[in-house]
């Protein structure tokens, strides 16, 4: 970045947000928005699912354009129409979910739009590539600028887009929850990041659900409730408590309930599960009324062990179990029908349909027991989502409604729903909280506990340590593909798995 | 994505797509049938009715034609002549057809036709049977049919008005190439597609005729540019490579000779190979002007609509049945005895040279 | 019913928190407004063209349309899986060729037409194979085959026209059913509109058909095994294709090897007339009968009043534009509706 | 249009921390730094399956014209090497254009219809004012091509609709507007004796032996390629293609370039038409007729991504040299002239499946790569 160009000396405002309104059709996601950025700060933004957090970053990044109030660019009025618009103001957004373009280079992600131009103004490819080294450089990343996106994991996707903010010298950062794919030490990497911009003068804008996060790296919150402005206040004036509640509106339980369970009959057995390239040699064993999470970082395969457990990848060596029956390999159909239910990573690509109705998600997977001579019948299945939507407490206006209405809780609900109305006998849970509000969050984690008691075997993939630790009986932690350590639940730390998890903790035998 | 192939078929299915789509009179009544004819003798219904020489043709007669395909000069060319004779006898003239040469969307017109309730349908058909039933409902809906260019199944028709008899166009282009060539060498032909029934007649008349007439002439190849223009021109080119002692090529298609004809001029081959077949005089005026053709060959379009409108007129009217041996006045082109099967002959095709391809515009 | 817009709504909450519109699908609802504007039509047209409303005329529109509605049948099924399938035209027509060369070679039609419809499925299996195992797209694979199988067509018959075929059969194709004009073969059509109605909107396999179109990912993972369920269906379209393919040859009586030629085309466009929506997941049945007959309807009431050919394709092709067009209008007018006006949820 | 894309990026990659940080940066604890990984290797994987791609059609290119010429040696003499350039001009002017379509995930089906309308126009113009210079024709008929292409875009970037369902619309509306006009005007066919003899001059004219039509498209090819390449526009088509989300956030002016892209390829398929006259000469409403499957083939043949994001002009090119090759080549190496449509068919889906299964290996060597834990 170029330190000497910025006018903004730190502390004046640089961008502020004034009784900004947002509709889409009749649902209004922004009413009366408020937020006020200086320079030289890092400013949290927080709020439950819903609360309009990523409609305001969008009108920041000028995708969509405010129905009221003011945006004031160094005091003085200015209307953001386009992405285009909101960078040539010096605004860069860092999106939840990564944007390349995955048959272009590296280089050419990051400066799309702004390649260095030679003479004709044709792009200077050597410019581009050694502008591209420098950035990764200054970041410490080493990766081939002329290599392309395509095949890059997420967490290296993230650091192409964190080069790319960095690029343009941006004086407002937005970083809407670029952890959540992300495990510590990128984490760290991120915040050294944002912390050098910060000490440069920029502001930055930091959207998390993670309090850690937010209390470690920002200087002030923001919460947001129901597209309204709740309150502003720097951190060191607040404590979890306060913000939990504002962003609630009311006292919220504790956030990890999960009671002691006598521990039942082995119901899952992997042994030597291995797919090349992604992981190997996975065994371990659940037991009917246990959670065990699979901890680890990003990339460490955890994920990919689950999806292979339940069919919906392949597998080139080992075995499944289900209550002593093996199991086919690659079919999840198979896996259902011996009681295994997955709760996927992914709720909008893999959980739900999003377009589909709450009633057809929520039966989706029952389809066929609610058929009476082959026949479906939209009262059967409404009959039975309503059923779930009552046990879960799901808030939907209308099940016929598409489940993209929903809240993001709600929505994890219904994919809870859908899976649950299975009655399996194991229940794996991929990042079962991620991106959901604080208050759904604890239902959640209440309904695993009850499930567990109940003599579920419960299989919980979590990026996040709080939870992992809350949560699980036992530990599994992973790493580069491996199973690491089995850590009881007494023994289980935030050292001992993290330890495990960076490949550091000891060669502990797993099984 | 659709129709991809559609347009390009399309053109295959009409074969010539001026001319060409000539029939056989009695010979082969299109399509290959297997096994017995079952339907010989069924004849029509009106066919049995007794002829009144002297009936009136009354007047305001719906009189439709309904070519392979909208928009082709050739059938443009006839349209004109059917449509004089129309208003000569006071009839109501429409146009109508498919904008692609298939037999299934000439069939929706039919049927469009037989609903507005024509007296006379004029048509050239895509398909000898694949258009019959239609017709056939037509026929019962009370509309006198007369095919011409491109006949149907005879039993499905009152008459058929043939531009040429297939022995008159395969000599007639057989002795324009001998005249060129001298009676001697290597010879091909240059079809539209590889079974268009009209084309593969002529070649077997032509290959019997030039073995009579002209031993020392040698028919080596026939080769199919599908009536495409592309596929025509790199017919040619494939020829001249593959017979370098090639004297002269016939072409009885008129996208065939076209295309051959500015493959020739173009090349080094002008004015080396001989070139004749059946063409219209406005395509092929440039390549008899610069010397590539010398002569070719053809009907009168605007005659053989002329003659169809006057045969559905007298058929309309009562005065001729179909039946062999009845005789009908056709206006300016005189009379006209129907022969075997419902045929009507226009007469022998015209031959066009340098002298006097200036008289003609089509 | 109005969504309620006070604080407390998920609804309202959801939408914005997901930083986008709520997304409407593509195209007109269920089909509703295409029925609605067919029966229009055919009012108007009844009254104001001449010999529209007949018996006679209503067997000649049928006939037209039969061949298209049935194969519109399986394709919708693809369609709303977010696939496709464009070879369906080139099936038929090599259907149609084998069939004549049987028949030329003596074969009997009891012996020809199963072969033939195994034919269509073994041609349906190869795209099918193609998308699923080798995961290509099925735009391009079915362009290719579309190709392909025409080709194969004509080196089975070249350019020959088989007719001949039993006079008994070639009358039944194009037979009504006693005075009403209605053709005897639309019973087994609608039997099959049946049996596919009911599929795709009341069985488990119609359930996952959408969900797949939808998010393929989401569909795998509720345990639809997408891959399996997108092959039969190419293997249906296949033997329906097959199935058209002799229909057809019966009812013009002639087989070759450029029948249906383009065919691919209206079924296409009666699929999106219909409001299913090209990128799969929505649409309905009915919707899709009633643009194969709004499409045929009016082509047929136009002709009826003589407008030129040249014409009629301008109108298809801007009856297509529009049916896309419209609803993207719609939908971007709705969500420019100033807020705090309530909406139809 | 069954590909729906979701996160851009496959999901399935495994990461590791970054490492060796610079220097203002807080370090890292030195052992949780990482080797490199991704590596210079990268770039020269993709570049040499770009390469093996295009090597691939040069290969399939030469072997058929070794075959062809064993069978008949007369099919590399000049003529005929001429006469099969001058037939692939015209393709390759199509083809360049839908490429550049086709690269922003969109397709145009128009432009059989298009040319036909061009030529049409072009031919109408020649007759009513044959004194008018050759480049003015040639410019009309891409002014032509180009008001076509600006309507095809027009609906497509702004009411937000599949191009595939409205190139199929205005397929059928251009080419009724062709037959109207001509039927309208009378003017069913333009014959060669109607074109002054400047104009038809172009058709057959040569310069050093290469016939001028086929140079006019390597001259389409070479600016199209060398703009794709290296101009930031042609930059931002390939990212709305490969990832049409990430390009609007990106700021890239998806409708525009898009609008433009369709203009461009209407002016090619104005150009294809006015070269079309010039070589056929005889001009009626079918000029062109389904022309689109080839024009995607030769795309699609030549390693254009159906899909967008990728593909190179020169490989298109080389696809529809290809396609013109066996064309010709067929019936001079005997075979039935019917099996020419089974064997694009089967080449179309022999490239896609080529195509998928190089992806495929790309990907996973990339990723393979990353991961040590097997």
């Amino acid at each position: 970045m170029d330190r000497t160009q910025r006018p903004a000396a730190s502390g004046d405002v640089v961008l502020a947000l004034e009784d900004v309104d947002k509709s889409f059709g009749a649902v209004a996601a922004l009413r009366g928005a408020r937020l006020e950025l200086r320079a030289g700060e890092a400013h949290a933004l927080v709020g439950e699912n819903g609360a309009g957090k990523s409609t305001l970053v969008k009108i920041l990044a000028g995708v969509h354009a405010p129905d009221g109030g003011r945006l004031l660019l160094d005091g003085a009025p200015v209307h953001l129409d386009s992405p285009a618009a909101a960078r040539a103001a010096g605004i860069a957004v860092i999106y939840q979910e990564p944007t390349l373009f995955p048959d272009l280079s590296v280089a050419e992600n990051i400066y799309m739009g702004r390649q260095p131009l030679s003479g004709g103004r044709r792009i200077d490819r050597r410019a581009l590539a050694a502008r591209c080294r420098e950035l990764f450089d200054r970041l410490g990343v080493h990766m081939d600028p002329d290599r392309p996106a395509r095949g890059l994991s997420i967490a290296d996707q993230q650091m192409v887009e964190i080069a790319k903010a960095l690029s343009f010298d941006a004086r407002v950062l937005v970083m809407d929850e670029p952890t959540a794919a992300l495990s510590g030490v990128e984490v760290e990497r991120l915040f050294a990041v944002a912390r050098a911009l910060r000490a440069a003068g920029a502001a930055v804008l930091f959207i998390s659900h993670r309090f850690e996060e937010v209390f470690g790296l920002c200087d002030r919150i923001t919460v947001m409730r129901d597209g309204r402005w709740v309150s502003t206040a720097p951190t060191a004036e607040l404590t979890v408590d306060q913000v939990v509640r504002a962003m609630v509106g009311r006292e919220v339980a504790s956030l990890f309930p999960k009671q002691d369970v006598e521990a039942g009959d082995v119901v899952l057995e992997v042994r030597g599960l291995t797919r090349r390239g992604v992981f190997s040699d996975i065994s371990f064993d659940v037991r009917a009324g246990e959670i065990v999470a699979l901890a680890g970082l990003v990339g460490a395969g955890r994920s990919e062990v689950v999806r292979a457990v339940f069919g919906v990848d392949g597998y080139d060596a080992g075995s499944v179990r289900v209550g002593g029956r093996p199991l086919k390999k690659g079919s999840p159909a198979a896996a259902m029908a011996a009681g295994i239910a997955l709760v996927p990573e992914d709720r909008r690509q893999q959980g739900l349909v999003m377009e589909l109705s709450v009633e057809r998600n929520a039966t989706l997977t029952r389809r066929w027991k609610l058929a009476r001579a082959g026949l479906l019948s939209t009262r059967a299945e409404r009959a039975t989502a309503a059923d779930w939507a009552r046990k879960l407490q799901v808030k939907a206006g209308k099940l016929a409604d598409p489940v993209s209405t929903l809240s993001g809780g709600n929505q994890q609900k219904v994919v809870l729903a859908k899976w649950l109305s299975t009655e399996p006998r194991v229940l794996i849970v991929d990042e079962p909280t991620r991106g959901i509000d604080v208050g759904t969050k604890s239902e959640v984690h209440r309904l695993m506990s009850r499930l567990a008691a109940d003599g579920l075997a419960v299989v919980m993939v979590s990026s996040e340590l709080p939870e992992v630790l809350g949560m699980a009986d036992r530990v599994l932690v992973m790493h580069e593909g491996r199973l690491v350590d089995d850590i009881p639940r007494a023994r289980a730390d935030e050292d001992s798995v993290m330890l495990a998890a960076t490949g550091q903790g000891g060669t502990a035998v797993v099984r | 994505m659709s129709s991809f192939l559609t347009g390009r078929r399309l053109r295959g299915g009409l074969t010539g797509v001026a001319v060409a789509a000539l029939v056989l009179t009695t010979a082969a009544c299109g399509g290959t049938t297997r096994g017995e004819e079952e339907s010989s003798g069924s004849g029509t219904d009106g066919a049995a009715a007794s002829a009144d020489p002297n009936a009136e043709i009354p007047s305001g007669l719906a009189v439709a034609f309904l070519p392979k395909q909208v928009n082709n000069p050739y059938f443009d060319v006839a349209a004109a002549g059917a449509d004089a004779a129309v208003s000569e006898i006071e009839g109501e003239f429409t146009q109508t057809g498919p904008s692609e040469a298939s037999a299934s969307s000439q069939v929706s017109y039919i049927n469009t036709l037989t609903q507005q309730g024509s007296d006379v349908i004029l048509t050239s058909a895509n398909d000898p049977n694949a258009i019959c039933s239609a017709l056939d409902q037509a026929r019962s809906a009370g509309a006198a049919v007369v095919t011409f260019d491109s006949d149907t199944s005879p039993d499905c028709r009152d008459l058929f008005v043939n531009q040429a008899t297939a022995e008159g166009i395969a000599q007639s282009q057989v002795d324009i190439m001998a005249e060129q060539i001298g009676g001697a060498g290597q010879v091909a032909i240059l079809s539209a597609t590889a079974n268009a029934t009209n084309q593969n007649a002529w070649i077997e008349l032509m290959e019997q005729y030039a073995a009579e007439q002209y031993p020392e002439m040698e028919i080596v190849a026939t080769v199919y540019g599908d009536d495409e223009d592309e596929k025509s021109f790199q017919e040619t080119q494939g020829l001249l490579q593959t017979y370098p002692e090639l004297e002269g090529i016939i072409s009885p298609t008129t996208v065939g000779i076209a295309a051959a004809a500015r493959y020739l001029s173009g090349s080094e081959y002008k004015g080396r190979v001989a070139l004749t077949g059946l063409g219209t005089p406005n395509q092929l005026r440039e390549y008899v002007e610069d010397g590539t053709v010398q002569a070719f060959a053809l009907w009168n379009p605007e005659e053989l609509g002329y003659l169809a409108a006057h045969a559905g007129a007298a058929l309309a009217a009562g005065r001729i049945t179909g039946q062999e041996g009845e005789t009908f006045e056709a206006g300016e082109l005189g009379e006209y005895t129907i022969g075997a099967d419902g045929v009507v002959v226009l007469g022998e095709p015209t031959v066009f040279t340098a002298d006097n391809i200036g008289e003609f515009d089509f | 019913m109005a969504v309620d817009t006070t604080p407390q709504s998920p609804v309202a909450g959801s939408a914005a928190g997901g930083g986008r519109a709520p997304r409407r699908p593509l195209t007109l609802p269920s089909g509703s407004v295409i029925t609605t504007f067919l029966v229009l039509f055919l009012v108007v047209a009844s009254v104001a063209v001449e010999g529209f409303a007949s018996t006679r005329n209503a067997g000649f529109l049928l006939l037209d349309v039969v061949v298209i509605a049935l194969i519109a049948l399986p394709l919708t099924l693809i369609v709303v899986t977010g696939e496709i399938d464009l070879s369906v035209a080139s099936t038929v027509g090599l259907s149609s060729a084998v069939m004549g060369k049987l028949w030329f070679a003596g074969l009997p039609l009891e012996t020809i037409i199963p072969v033939v419809l195994v034919l269509g499925g073994v041609l349906g299996a190869v795209n099918g194979l193609l998308v699923t195992r080798l995961g290509l797209p099925s735009l391009a694979v079915t362009i290719g085959t579309l190709a392909f199988y025409r080709g194969l067509a004509f080196v089975v018959l070249g350019d020959q026209a088989v007719a001949d075929f039993p006079r008994a059969w070639t009358t039944w194709a194009i037979s009504g059913i006693g005075a009403t004009g209605v053709p005897v073969v639309v019973v087994p059509l609608l039997v099959l509109v049946a049996i596919t109605a009911v599929a795709l909107h009341a069985t488990p396999i119609g359930r996952s058909l959408y969900a797949m179109g939808n998010s393929e990912d989401a569909a795998r993972f509720s345990g639809i095994d997408v891959a399996r369920t997108k092959f039969w269906l190419f293997v249906a379209a296949g033997v329906i294709s097959a199935l058209g393919g002799v229909y057809w040859t019966l009812r013009y009586g002639s087989a070759r090897a450029d029948n249906a030629t383009g065919l691919e085309l209206q079924v296409v466009a009666a699929i999106l007339l219909g409001g299913v929506s090209i990128f799969g997941g929505s649409g309905g049945l009915l919707g899709v009968l009633a643009g194969a007959l709004l499409l045929a309807s009016v082509r047929n009431a136009l002709q009826l009043v003589n407008v030129p050919a040249d014409v009629l394709n301008i109108v298809t092709g801007a009856l297509l534009i529009v049916a896309v067009v419209a609803p993207q209008v719609t939908a971007e007018l709705r969500r420019r509706r100033p807020r705090g006006r309530p909406a139809a949820a | 249009m069954s590909e729906r894309t979701g996160s851009p990026v496959s999901t399935a990659a495994q990461g590791s921390p970054p490492s060796a940080p610079a220097p203002h940066l807080p370090d890292v604890a030195p052992e949780l730094a990482a080797p490199e990984r991704s590596g210079r290797r990268g770039s020269a994987l993709v570049h040499r399956l770009v390469v093996v791609r295009e090597l691939g059609i040069l290969a399939a290119l030469l072997l058929l014209v070794v075959v062809t010429v064993a069978v008949n040696p007369r099919f590399l003499s000049g003529q005929n090497v001429r006469d099969l350039l001058l037939s692939a001009s015209i393709l390759t002017v199509l083809a360049a254009g839908q490429t550049m379509v086709i690269i922003t995930r969109n397709v145009d089906l128009s432009v059989g219809s298009v040319l036909g309308l061009s030529a049409y126009a072009s031919g109408t113009l020649l007759v009513t004012a044959p004194d008018l210079p050759v480049v003015v024709v040639v410019l009309a008929g891409m002014a032509v091509g180009a008001a076509c292409g600006l309507l095809n875009g027009a609906i497509v970037a702004v009411a937000k609709v599949p191009s595939l369902v409205v190139t199929l619309g205005t397929l059928y509306a251009f080419r009724g507007l062709d037959s109207l006009w001509a039927s309208s005007t009378g003017r069913l066919q333009i014959n060669a004796a109607d074109l002054p003899a400047s104009f038809k001059a172009l058709g057959g004219a040569r310069v050093l032996g290469v016939p001028v039509l086929f140079l006019i498209a390597v001259a389409v090819v070479l600016v199209m390629g060398y703009y794709l390449r290296t101009y930031r526009s042609g930059r931002e088509l390939y990212g709305i293609g490969s990832a049409p989300d990430a390009a609007r956030l990106s700021g890239i002016p998806v409708g525009r370039r898009v609008l433009t892209a369709f203009v461009v390829n209407g002016a090619l398929a104005g150009l294809a038409g006015v070269l079309y006259a010039a070589r056929f000469q005889t001009l009626d409403t079918t000029a062109g007729t389904g022309q689109e499957l080839f024009v995607v083939a030769a795309a699609v043949v030549g390693g254009v991504a159906i899909f967008g994001g990728s593909g190179s002009v020169y490989g298109a090119a080389l696809g529809a040299l290809l396609l013109t090759t066996i064309g010709t080549a067929l019936p001079q190496l005997g075979l039935d002239p019917f099996w020419r449509d089974a064997a694009v068919g089967a080449l179309i889906i022999a490239a896609i499946a080529l195509d998928r299964t190089l992806t495929l290996r790309l990907a996973a060597r990339l990723r393979g790569r990353n991961v040590r834990g097997s």
